[in-house]
């Protein structure tokens, strides 16, 4: 097994870790963590498919390379939106939850 | 140039392409050096051009029977990026720039910052959300590289999720988060099979990977991650969850625009991966189990809808089930025994559910919004009396309604008599009984809110604020579009077919 | 004789064209007004078209076709007269009331939707403007906004939309059976026979027309929309909106070819339906839904010559149905026009106005010299001597007695106010529609050449056509003078099965509704999204 | 003395290492935060500096060696104004464990 | 086995189990410290996996700063009053099962390359010459594939837009919060003085470097942007307020050059996006300076959150 499998293994695992916690954790927080353990899961996958195709002298193939880069930039503004909808959230509730109970009491009731 | 076969030059007029998409950025940037105070100006100069150059598109893709392409900085795939106007982007650019149009006219009322000395929050951010959902949407329909529209997919998100939380209540918090961690998700997973999908054929762009695709597991797990994440966008059942509350909690003009266009944004997605991208790669148990999704949407989504108390939150399940509608097309295209005919047939239907979903959604959408204006409530039990008071709203309401139900000369007819007709081909009835039950359920509240609103009121009416002329007539405008779209079958339906592959008979399975 | 086109043109785009132009609160102010004249284009075209030659709109490749063959233009003509009638009387029984722009916008569009049914010779126009007849029809039964009234529109455009879409898959079956890109009814009914789908195509059609024509156990709509409509809206109602099912039956079903057992079925059920009508319409109180319950009946003995002609493939039973059809419009549009009259007359003139609301309600059972008897004698023929003429004879005599009962009905609604007389602008439109019922008949009648049909006046046919009207007449005696009390039953029968159903599905509802909210919980949600991943994954791979 | 230069890298990079390791049991292992502090800094300074000085040798151009050293000061930079900040914090709410 | 798969197996164990605990520890805080430590591990995955680039762009922003962000969320949230119903066991069972199943479906893909692996290297490689640079990754972010870097700084500045827009409307226009100290910290300021010089330099030596070999705008602007961020949370200079022209302008000046010179090169070279001849690099370095400025305001401006203070008159 070469190092560019290893660490695409890796990266398949560190997808359903994330995947894990992305479903069970009920923390928004936890879940932001979670949904980055997934995403640089899928970057290592890129990192693998790069690795994989080195080749004209280059250690890596540059187009995947370049799109992990581009995507971790995008994971990195999701995550500030993220955070910042969970702490508004935390601002106004004193806690911060998506539980679908209190949402859905609130969507019983209607809008004041 | 590089020194790979050359597939696709740029053609003439491939240029309009790149306007397309750089106009809505152009309104971006601008707004955001010039502020709030004129990002209404802007916009309203913008999505009107952006509207122009996509119905010019439309013409020359419809005249010229050819796709328009452009190669983006002369760079070939599989190393550029091509930006291609076939049948199906140029149709529904050109839908969703004029839903995107009339929600502007109507969101003046909510969102105008003309007036105003000093640059408002919600103003700049509902106008720059706007044009990044145009710009988006015409990045999906147009881009021809699968990471590039990645890239699109989530400006979509991020553009759409500040909308749903735009007057930051809680409980709109709360939907705004869920929604934006499920499409995240959903978005994430459909990076890993743009990963898979390059480690196997060393190329994202669509054209040369239907050519190159085969039949291997990588191929396979790629498609399938994809394919979930992009349900997940799209809300098919059950992965909804974040749907009715989003679409039923943002200010009406962005309900609007979430429920008419912003799903369609990933559901374009899916029928260009299936479709286009890996042609004949669909087995016919897969696509049963799409169509068995789509169906419990519609029948989930309408009795749920039938059972709530709430106008919006009754719209937005309704939307539930409507999506459903649109995933019925994948057991029919991708039936048994293919015939390139009925794989266009249910392909063309698929389109047209959409794009008349999309208006008749909106107005809806923007009709409830006025009744929650007017009555500061939106309870159908207390609606009563309203259809007095807001005639031409009830109306449009009532147009888009029955565009839900399929009643001709609607488009939703056009749309599941083509859906019918290729059940009956392909000789798969059991989805013909799905559409007529969910055509009955949508009649059934239909019926309901209409009796609600033309009955006597429980107590006299009190109208908090005056609806403005012109919201109603955006609404009803796109009502009636969505009444008139039948007539499209007259002609420009078969724009749809332009560019198309042949149909994979001859494919892979 | 006139051009063709510009007639068939003129006949629908009037009213469509008036409907239009409600858009416009000032027109729509004063429509009510006009309602009577929208339907005069219509009239011209039966009475000047010449010609069955098609009228084309739109290109090539989807279009829709329009002609005037001899059974649209029949119905066409009498319904058309019954909408000038009613139009007219519509709009002194509207001065004052709520909601009378909705009616005329209502009005018009079941009027177009009615003419279109008509004219249409392809399937797309017949849909859409079947369509369109619903929701105006819908529309007119809801106009009083009583609890009863939402309620019969719910079973109204619900069976009407089942109805359509049952209709809407058998034109799509049918679709694919035509050769070529046509979508014409013609065509369709040709290919009919040979279609591979044959009897599921037959079934969803008379399914579907079935319940428009208030087929039983499809009738449940029928005595409560047409109680729950106003006076004129349900005059017409009865009389032309409903014709539209039969006008489908005749176009679509292949009459030309025998289909023993199809017709067996068809007619077994439009003769049960005749007589089923008249016993529950005899336990009805009021008279408009007694009138409803008639029209169970007498579309049932509609749809039963129809099941005869199939039975023998012969084509003329549809023309003999269109015949009893004609003259059912024009008589049941002045019997619930009658009604609004009446209510209005006081006891002094009562009897000057019911005398020809009877000779018109008894001529429906057959009444020597009415249209009624014209129709039974052009019914005869496919009838034939066996089983089904003696259930129709049987339904005559329970026509008869139906109608003495609704007379009788009638008379309890007598203004209290002795010296009321009904005002002219309500009087004129039912007398022309009362007289027309009369002489109607007649001019089609005589236009048959001389020898196809046997002659009215022979002294075995009028005795023939008498005895049930005389034996109705005596049961009507012995009925009322001695059985004491006739059960309740209420409006629509069976349809408080259909009501308790309603009362079950809200438990079913919360069901679904408790297992959505379940699935929107974000970790069901997610361990949905992977199990799904699963399944497609392995979807995919399975070949 | 190639091989010179080698034997030191070990030595040193070993070393540092080491304290490196003992840093982190005592980060383990010790009671309280100042305690931890106290270990963690030592090995900030011990092992990281024996570990740029014995990877100085192998460096094969003079700017690679500044920049080891950049990092070796930077690293002691904001290690101290962590190591501030966390004890400055602790005296203000007390520890909390 | 050599030394070097030694080292790869330990780093992929550690990664995992980090990730694991990451997922798995009780409080958030812990979690969040576990999430910095495993950026700073991936950075080394990614230097093993030859992408220099993507390593320290993890480094800066998937470690650092968004490390930053979520220290400073759970430092807000205090995570003990958070609600702490857990799903039950069987869920997680049925869960972890399932993301088991993926995992194996993704690694028998993962085991099983094509057997003619495709690569774009040599392609890159043969077309990058015209442009100048020397970094193929950079070749491909703003010659091959610019199309994705353009629309990448507009999502950027959505998600700017879009966290702006969770400011309460009285405080829109104002100044982000930012305050995590209530009074300065002598040694921060001293930290805050010292350092910044420093990163500024090394900052623009990343972005220029980056057109030759590793580095580029993204490492540059996030080294400015957590130097702006230190001097800010020091006290040294205060927030500024959203409203400010300034602050617009340098936000879309990078996207807005960037966009310009693609149109330009419509006219100038016959195609939207490309860089006439001989023009290449200096315009694509002019794009990277521009570009480095608008991401470092634009990453401090996320990390800084929505304005709540009005802004003072």
């Amino acid at each position: 097994m070469n190092a560019a499998t290893l660490f695409g293994l890796c990266g398949a695992a560190l997808v359903g870790i994330g995947l894990y916690g992305l479903i069970t954790n009920p923390e928004p927080l936890r879940k932001i963590l979670a949904f980055n353990l997934l995403g640089s899961g899928v970057f290592l996958l890129f990192g693998m498919i790069a690795r994989r195709a080195a080749a004209a002298g280059l250690g890596g193939d540059p187009v995947p390379q370049a799109m992990v880069i581009t995507a971790i930039v995008v994971a990195f503004a999701a995550t500030a939106m993220a955070i910042a909808l969970v702490q508004r959230l935390a601002d106004e509730t004193g806690r911060a939850s998506i539980s679908s109970d209190s949402s859905d009491a609130v969507d019983g009731e209607g809008k004041s | 140039m590089p020194a790979t076969t050359v597939l696709d030059a740029t053609t003439a007029d491939g240029a309009l392409l790149v306007l397309a998409i750089v106009l809505p950025v152009v309104g971006i940037l601008l707004s955001f050096v010039l502020g709030g105070r004129y990002a209404e100006r802007i916009a309203g100069v913008l999505l009107p051009a952006g509207f122009i150059v996509a119905c010019i598109i439309f013409l020359k893709v419809w005249q010229g029977g050819e796709p328009l392409i452009y190669i983006v900085g002369g760079w070939q795939p599989p190393l550029g990026i091509t930006l291609r106007a076939d049948g199906l982007s140029v149709a529904m650019m050109v839908a969703m720039a004029i839903v995107i149009c009339l929600i502007g006219v109507f969101a003046h009322a909510n969102f105008g910052s003309r007036a105003a000395s000093v640059e408002t929050r919600a103003p700049l951010v509902f106008w720059v959300m706007l044009m990044a959902i145009s710009g988006a949407m015409n990045m999906i329909f147009l881009g021809g590289d699968l990471f590039t529209l990645y890239v699109a997919l989530e400006l979509l998100t991020f553009a759409a999720v500040p909308l749903v939380c735009l007057d930051g209540r809680v409980e709109t918090l709360q939907a705004a988060l869920r929604y934006l961690l499920f499409a995240l998700l959903g978005s994430i997973l459909y990076l890993v099979g743009t990963a898979l999908l390059y480690g196997s054929y060393g190329t994202l762009d669509i054209v040369l990977m239907s050519q190159r695709v085969r039949l291997e597991p990588a191929t396979l797990a790629a498609a399938t991650l994809m394919t979930l994440g992009l349900f997940a966008k799209t809300a098919l059942f059950p992965l909804h969850l974040w749907l009715p509350p989003a679409h039923a909690g943002a200010p009406a003009a962005a309900s609007a625009v979430l429920s008419a266009v912003v799903v369609k944004g990933s559901f374009f997605l899916i029928v260009r991966l299936w479709f286009d991208a890996l042609p004949g790669l669909l087995s016919v148990a897969a696509s049963q189990l799409i169509g068995v999704l789509g169906a419990s949407a519609i029948i989930c989504g309408n009795i749920v809808a039938l059972r709530q108390k709430r106008l919006k939150l009754l719209i937005a399940y309704s939307t539930v089930a409507q999506i459903g509608y649109l995933f019925l097309m994948f057991p029919l295209a991708f039936s048994a025994d293919p015939s390139p005919h009925h794989y266009g047939d249910a392909l063309t239907a698929g389109m047209l559910q959409t794009i008349s979903h999309a208006t008749a959604k909106a107005a809806m959408f923007m009709a409830a919004g006025l009744i929650y204006a007017a009555l500061g409530h939106d309870r159908i039990s207390e609606l009563g009396g309203i259809a007095r008071a807001l005639p031409m709203t009830m109306f449009a309401f009532g147009l888009g309604g029955l565009c839900l139900i399929g009643l001709p000369p609607t488009g939703g007819f056009l749309a599941k008599w083509l859906l019918l007709e290729a059940t009956i081909a392909t000789a798969q009835w059991w989805w013909a009984i799905v559409i007529i039950a969910g055509g009955l359920l949508t009649s059934a509240y239909i019926y309901i809110v209409l009796s609600r609103t033309m009955g006597p009121p429980n107590a006299p009416l009190t109208l908090y604020a005056a609806v403005p002329k012109y919201q109603e007539v955006a609404a009803l405008g796109l009502a009636c579009l969505s009444v008139l779209l039948g007539l499209v079958a007259l002609g420009p339906i078969d724009v749809l077919q332009v560019g198309r592959p042949e149909a994979p008979m001859a494919g892979l399975r | 004789m006139m051009e063709t086109y510009p007639l068939l043109a003129g006949a629908l785009l009037f009213p469509l064209g008036m409907l239009l132009a409600c858009l416009w609160p000032g027109a729509l102010l004063r429509m009510p007004s006009y309602l009577a004249f929208a339907p005069i284009p219509a009239f011209a075209a039966v009475l000047f078209v010449a010609d069955v030659s098609p009228l084309v709109v739109g290109p090539p490749r989807l279009h829709l076709t329009f002609t005037l063959d001899l059974p649209g233009a029949l119905l066409l003509g009498v319904a058309a007269l019954l909408w000038i009638t009613a139009g007219a009387y519509a709009s002194p029984y509207l001065q004052g009331r709520p909601n009378r722009g909705r009616f005329a916008v209502c009005w018009l569009a079941a009027l177009t939707g009615c003419i279109g049914v008509f004219l249409a010779a392809d399937m797309v126009g017949f849909y859409l403007f079947l369509a369109m007849l619903t929701l105006g029809a819908c529309g007119l039964i809801i106009q009083h906004e009583t609890a009863d009234a939402w309620r019969a529109g719910a079973l109204y455009i619900g069976l009407g939309l089942l109805a359509e879409t049952l209709l809407l898959i058998a034109f799509v079956l049918l679709a694919a059976d035509i050769p070529g890109n046509g979508l014409l009814i013609a065509d369709a009914a040709a290919a009919l026979p040979t279609s591979p789908h044959r009897d599921l195509i037959i079934s969803l059609l008379i399914a579907g027309f079935g319940m428009k024509a208030g087929l039983v156990p499809f009738h449940v709509w029928m005595p409560r929309a047409y109680a729950a409509a106003p006076t004129p809206a349900a005059a017409v109602l009865s009389g032309a909106a409903v014709k539209a099912s039969i006008l489908g039956m005749i176009r679509f079903l292949p009459l030309d070819t025998a289909l023993p057992h199809t017709g067996t079925l068809l007619a077994a059920a439009g003769l049960f339906a005749a007589l089923y009508g008249v016993v529950i319409g005899m336990t009805q109180r009021r008279p408009k839904v007694v009138l409803a319950y008639s029209s169970v009946s007498q579309m049932g003995f509609i749809v039963a010559v129809i099941g005869m002609g199939m039975i023998a493939g012969d084509g003329r039973a549809a023309l003999a149905a269109i015949f009893y059809s004609a003259n059912h419009v024009l008589v049941k549009g002045a019997l619930f026009l009658s009604i609004g009259v009446i209510a209005a007359t006081g006891r002094r003139y009562l009897w000057p106005m019911l005398l020809p609301v009877a000779i018109i309600a008894v001529g429906l059972g057959g009444l020597p010299l009415t249209g009624g008897a014209l129709a039974k004698i052009v019914v005869d023929g496919p009838l034939g001597d066996g089983a089904a003429n003696t259930v129709a004879t049987l339904s005559a005599v329970g026509t008869t007695l139906l109608m003495l009962q609704f007379v009788r009905g009638l008379i309890t609604t007598v203004s209290t106010d002795q010296e009321a007389t009904a005002a002219p602008s309500l009087f004129w439109p039912w007398l022309s529609t009362a007289a027309a019922s009369l002489v109607v008949p007649w001019a089609l009648f005589l236009a048959v050449p001389e020898g196809m049909l046997p002659n009215p006046l022979a002294p075995e046919l009028l005795w023939k056509a008498l005895f049930p009207v005389l034996l109705g007449a005596i049961l009507a005696a012995v009925v009322w003078r001695w059985v004491r009390r006739l059960p309740h039953i209420p409006e629509g029968d069976i349809v408080v099965v259909l009501d308790s159903c309603v009362k079950i599905a809200p438990a079913w509802g919360k069901t679904i509704e408790q297992a959505e909210g379940m699935l929107r919980r974000w970790h069901v949600a997610g361990i949905s999204l992977l199990a799904l991943t699963l399944a497609l994954g392995a979807a995919l791979l399975a070949q | 003395m190639s091989l010179v230069m080698d034997i030191w890298t070990i030595c040193a990079v070993s070393a540092g290492a080491l304290f490196f390791l003992a840093g982190t049991v005592g980060l383990l292992r010790f009671p309280d935060t100042l305690t931890r502090l106290h270990a963690l800094t030592k090995v900030d300074n011990l092992g990281l500096g024996l570990i740029t000085l014995g990877l100085l040798p192998q460096t094969s151009s003079l700017l690679l060696a500044v920049k080891l050293v950049i990092v070796w000061l930077l690293v002691q930079l904001s290690g101290a104004v962590v190591t501030q900040l966390v004890a400055g914090a602790i005296r203000q709410h007390g520890a909390d464990g | 086995m050599s030394i070097a798969s030694v080292f790869d197996i330990a780093l992929v164990a550690l990664i995992l189990a980090i990730g694991a605990s990451t997922i798995l520890v009780r409080t958030a805080f812990a979690a969040v410290v576990m999430f910095a430590v495993y950026g700073l591990l991936l950075s080394i995955a990614w230097v093993r996996l030859h992408a220099v680039d993507v390593a320290l762009t993890e480094a800066a922003i998937g470690g650092g700063m968004t490390g930053l962000l979520l220290l400073g969320a759970v430092a807000r949230s205090r995570s003990d009053d958070v609600d702490r119903v857990r799903v039950g066991y069987p869920v997680r069972l049925a869960a972890g099962g399932l993301c088991a199943l993926v995992v194996a479906g993704l690694a028998i893909v993962v085991l099983h390359p094509p057997a003619a692996v495709p690569t774009l290297a040599p392609v890159v490689m043969e077309n990058l010459p015209p442009s100048g640079l020397g970094n193929p990754v950079a070749g491909v972010l703003f010659v091959f594939r610019a199309l994705d870097t353009l629309l990448e700084k507009v999502v950027v500045l959505l998600a700017l837009l879009g966290v702006w827009s969770l400011a309460p409307d009285r405080a829109w226009g104002g100044t982000p919060g930012l305050q995590v100290y209530a009074k300065p910290d002598p040694p921060l300021i001293f930290l805050a003085q010292l350092l910044p010089p420093v990163g500024i330099v090394f900052g623009i030596y990343m972005c220029w470097v980056g057109a030759k070999d590793p580095g580029g705008a993204f490492q540059g602007g996030t080294v400015l942007a957590a130097m702006w961020l230190l001097v800010i949370v020091a006290g040294l200079q205060k927030a500024p307020a959203i409203s400010r022209l300034w602050l617009r302008g340098l936000l879309i000046a990078g996207p807005m050059l960037f966009l310009a010179i693609g149109l330009a090169g419509w006219v100038f070279a016959d195609a939207f996006l490309a860089y006439p001849e001989g023009y290449a690099k200096p315009l694509i370095v002019a794009v990277e300076a521009t570009l480095t400025l608008s991401i470092a305001v634009a990453l401090a401006m996320l990390a800084a959150g929505p304005p709540e203070r009005a802004q003072q008159q």
